[in-house]
């Protein structure tokens, strides 16, 4: 076991992979010698070189589209964009291209390609820096969408995302690099679409995702003092979504409460409510409610910022309010 | 430039298969027996045949919306092709893709595509695999006037000359994106000055002569396989057929019509084949036939073939999970 | 009162407009003489000439750029994407900018402008030309969509919409501009944010945009047949979404189906469905159901795409199935 | 290029309160004062002052995450700008922008904009509007070396070259996007090249010479209010800082450096205004004085000036909803 940070953790399960096969590389703007805006490659352009650690101009429909022809030709490409606001540049490549590829051409190739795209308000970043985009991603058939909370997850999902043959796009929050986390190395990597029960308990359950995840710990931890058992549930992958565990969870708990970073409204907190309305309106007691981001472009100032984010208060809060 | 009788006929035989292919597919569309949307390649044969004359069958093509020709000229079987037009389970994509999405893997065909401008990259991420993996593979991305004005084009050309990778981009100036003038769409008269832009080769050739289009792309091929990077080779040509089937193309002035088809690539060839003995009228005549019975086969096959099965719609999408039906 | 198809509804609201006020024009990949790929701006070329009816470059992003920008300096955009499925390629410009420049701004600019995008499937143009993306411009704050079923409310609609002082997202089903109906050019702008009870009924609200609206009325007709009578609900435009009449609709019907043509996994239909649930519980006897595309890349052939497809027979099923 | 004395002095005022200004921002950054990200102008000033002192107060302007310079020089309020850093109630956007978003429509200041390229089009825009109500508006596109690989950057000289706007594309060439070195991130030496690929003039100045920027703007200017279109201008110029403050900046050689350092445009005006008998040191001392006090002030506005309320989190999302607060 080894103490590492998220950042850390899937700077090594990169490095691991990029050393068992040679067709994984990297590239993304100043992931080189500069080592990524945000350090994630710090120190792999000395290990593996100009060729596996690429710097590429700032054209991120390229960098996409280039991932794409990649992997349709046998690598499989690892692509950084450096925060995923600019996902919307890439756009037509993810979505028209590389995620429809396999369908439209009737299954005869396929794309083993990782985007990894940091996401996440709370550095004052502001309304082009902050956003957390996964609905689109998770709407487009195709893509596999996962989203660690913690550095022993991004460990072993990185792993398994960079052997899985399909397009997965990595969420990484940014406030989670240094997140601190023990784990093994030589760990199995985590199959997609399994989720995990951050804490257990049988009043209700908090689907939360990502950074909400530390969040909905927390209002866990201050609601027990009052009597309320949350279990914290993780998804961990959006897209295959473990439907099973959740219901599982439900028909304990009978109330649900979904926590994401997103603006609410079109958010995939919102797909997860009616997936659970719609197939599993039995076990429910209650409505079920979402914590999101209010619905504003990201403000800078960081006072309303704090507002804008929801957090342990703002699921307490929601909480007490269902029972 | 060496060519072998045997290859120039070959290059005959492509071009005539690419214009009656069309033509066939011209007429079932007419007939209701393609759905869809059809982009014909009528007037620009020489050029797929051209520049795929010159490369393995190894080597990589990305297409564009006006795809058959590409196809044909890359080694694609003209059976599986009518299949996907008419949307049956035995065609290339399971009828899944149609027209805009036909693609062959394993003759290095990296799809059709239905967004102007989404190839110029798919192109230069097959180059850099070619590159990294230290074959002398190389990628040819092919892609119309219009297209030149999307970002993707320039995104595309920067990175394949800074990384020097073995993508030749070729440009199908037909003069058009659907009616828009090349004139008014862009300020300059030659799209092959933009390479300028990437310090990249711009070349300029006669779209309807096979053989400069040949010679162009042979020598863009060497570059490439010996890694000096990236050619832009622009061919000059003219679509005969409106932007897609049903378009009847009024924007088109007749003077520009008649001056263009007098330029026809296929009588042309014709002409040279006579002219230099390298073929009889007779020759001619049974190679056509030859080409008829094959695309009357091809439609055959396509009409007799089943439907993809319902079960099929929520497979392929990714390699190992399948959705579920409605 | 005259007959107009959709089509002509939505030319002669921009004609109207255009003859109103001249900062009114409209660009577009061949909106000129050509007069558009589908002909909504036949005839408009001449009449109001080539300033004011701009054919562009292939350039999505430019268009949708450029419409900003103008918007910004005083004039009144109506830029047309010729499928919907392109706005993946000025993504960036609307969502990044268009959406959010106001706020980013402190309200100190308005951008009036129109976004024109013809959507939908049926017409065999596959994965590339076919799409129903509502639900990623309806998660961006900051846009408001439209999207009318009939071309009464496509004119009523299309003019309050460019006289909006906010980025309006016009969408247009392709399916639908051959529709008829009466209407009186004199008419009244129909307000964003009012939807519209296209048949009442007791037993159940169908809530259904765009072409789905006709499905579920076909399947309105032989659900009373066998005694249940259906509301069709269409809300007529999905942001601002007029809440209020949904709920009272609910409150009647205590039962909701959503029918959308969108891929079913994180679909405007989800946020109306989690809406519901999570502020109209109480009203509830039943799970609220959706009846979406299924979660494919739209393929090609016309078996598989009608298959694909949610129809009235979709819904007669769905809704028997929920009695 | 006739420039008054008094106009020269303007320019030398200009620079200098960029750079001053600048140079609080790093300070009051490192303080802890200002939040999010703050990319510094310094080393940069004399392009935007010496394209600005052509404009008008109607033209427009669009500037990048680098945008304090370009806002100074075409006159917004370093009291506003202040607070916006600050996050304060009273700056230009409410503290809802900061320093990546900071506009002033009233001075035609269309905005600082955080997606890099995003600029280009929306200059295009307002070309577009200025030239279709009739007006003599220009508009002047700001932007990096590193934005012209983006595709927006293509797309908007395309555009703006075949409609003949009035816009005036000016790129200051820093030699950097982020860490990746020019020469790696295209292969041209002079992104003016690429002016031909539009058929539109590129031109190329040293940028850390307000007067050789001043009279390549102008004479652009000229030609755009004259509809004669677009143009491309390169300023060559160096930024003295890292990317954004925090960035030590280690992938800049030191040779390099001093050799920019000893370019400084500030040091290199004040020189000229001596050497010419413009101004005094005195006179230099005098004005530099007046600056330290203007910022001082605006410094102290900042800091005074209240927070946003959290009620205005849900304001100037549209002109005519606001939306819910949890
Ligand atoms: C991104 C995008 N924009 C617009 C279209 C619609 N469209 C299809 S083909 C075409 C014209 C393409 O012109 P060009 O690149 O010259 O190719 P050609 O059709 O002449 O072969 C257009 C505008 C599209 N398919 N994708
Ligand atoms: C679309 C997009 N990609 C990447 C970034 C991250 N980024 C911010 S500034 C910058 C470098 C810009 O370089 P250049 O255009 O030369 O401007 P400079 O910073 O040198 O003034 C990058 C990559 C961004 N903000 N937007
Ligand atoms: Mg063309
Ligand atoms: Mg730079």
């Amino acid at each position: 076991m080894k103490t590492m940070t998220m950042m850390e953790a899937i700077k090594e399960a990169m490095s691991k992979k990029m050393r068992e096969d040679p067709n994984v590389l990297v590239f993304g703007e100043d992931v080189g010698a500069f080592g990524g805006c945000f350090g994630v490659t710090a120190g792999m352009f000395d290990e593996f070189g100009e060729e596996r650690v690429r710097d590429t101009p700032i054209s991120e429909g390229a960098i996409v589209g280039c991932a794409v022809g990649a992997a349709a030709t046998g690598l499989r490409p690892i692509a950084e964009l450096m925060f995923m606001d600019f996902l919307t540049v890439g756009m037509d490549q993810l979505v028209n291209q590389a995620a429809k590829m396999r369908y439209m051409f009737g299954g005869k190739i396929k794309l083993p390609m990782v985007v990894r795209l940091p996401l996440g308000a709370g550095i004052s970043a502001a309304a082009q820096h902050s956003q957390s985009l996964e609905a689109w991603i998770t709407h487009a058939p195709g893509l596999k969408v996962v989203y660690p909370s913690t550095a022993r997850d991004a460990y072993g999902l990185l792993l398994k995302s960079i052997e899985d043959d399909n397009p997965v796009m990595f969420l990484e929050h940014k406030l989670l690099y240094g997140f601190e986390d023990e784990l093994d190395e030589n760990m199995d990597p985590i199959e997609l679409g399994v989720a995990d029960i951050k804490r257990e308990g049988d009043d209700i359950t908090i689907v939360a995702t990502g950074k909400m995840v530390h969040e909905a710990l927390a209002a866990a931890k201050t609601l027990s003092d009052e009597g309320i058992e949350a279990e914290v549930f993780d998804p961990r992958t959006l897209f295959p979504f473990d439907k099973e565990a959740l219901f599982k969870s439900l028909e304990k708990t009978n109330m649900a409460l979904i926590v994401t970073e997103e603006n609410k409204r079109g958010s995939f907190a919102g797909e997860i409510a009616a997936m659970i309305v719609e197939d599993g309106f039995d076990y429910l007691d209650a409505p079920v409610k979402r914590v999101c981001a209010m619905d504003t472009p990201i403000p800078f100032s960081p006072v309303l910022e704090k507002y804008y984010l929801p957090d342990a208060d703002d699921i307490v809060t929601a909480v007490k309010g269902m029972f | 430039m060496e060519l072998t009788k045997g290859k120039i006929v070959d290059m005959y035989r492509t071009m005539k298969l690419i214009r009656d292919f069309e033509a066939n597919a011209s007429r079932l569309f007419a007939e209701g027996k393609i759905p869809g949307f059809v982009h014909l390649y009528i007037g620009e044969e020489a050029i797929a045949t051209g520049v795929c004359a010159g490369l393995n069958d190894d080597d990589y093509i990305t297409s564009t919306h006006r795809g058959h020709g590409h196809i044909i000229a890359k080694g694609g079987d003209i059976k599986y092709m009518m299949a996907e037009l008419y949307g049956k389970a035995t065609g290339y994509c399971k009828g899944k893709g149609g027209s805009m999405h036909i693609a062959d893997a394993n003759k290095g065909i990296l799809g059709a595509n239905g967004i102007v401008g989404a190839g110029h990259n798919i192109a230069v991420g097959a180059g850099l695999s070619a590159k990294y993996r230290g074959t002398d593979q190389v990628c040819v991305c092919f892609f119309g006037d219009g297209s030149t004005n999307q970002g993707t084009f320039h995104e595309a050309m920067n990175l394949a000359s800074i990384w020097k990778l073995p993508v030749i981009f070729v440009c199908e100036n037909n003069l058009y994106g659907i009616s828009m003038h090349q004139s008014k769409h862009q300020a300059i008269q030659d799209v092959a000055d933009r390479a300028v832009a990437y310090n990249v080769p711009g070349v300029i050739v006669d779209g309807n002569d096979v053989f400069a289009v040949y010679e162009a792309a042979t020598e863009a091929v060497v570059r490439a396989r010996a890694g000096q990077g990236p050619t832009l080779i622009e061919c000059k040509t003219y679509r005969h057929q409106g932007h897609f089937e049903g378009d009847p193309a009024i924007y088109k002035s007749s003077d520009e019509v008649s001056e263009w088809m007098a330029k026809d690539p296929i009588p042309r060839m014709v002409s040279y084949l006579l002219d230099s003995d390298i073929l009889t009228e007779k020759e001619i005549e049974g190679i056509d036939e030859e080409i008829s019975k094959e695309l009357e086969e091809a439609i055959k096959f396509a009409e007799e073939s089943p439907l993809p099965s319902l079960e099929s719609i929520v497979e392929d999408i990714y390699t190992d999970i399948v959705e579920e039906v409605r």
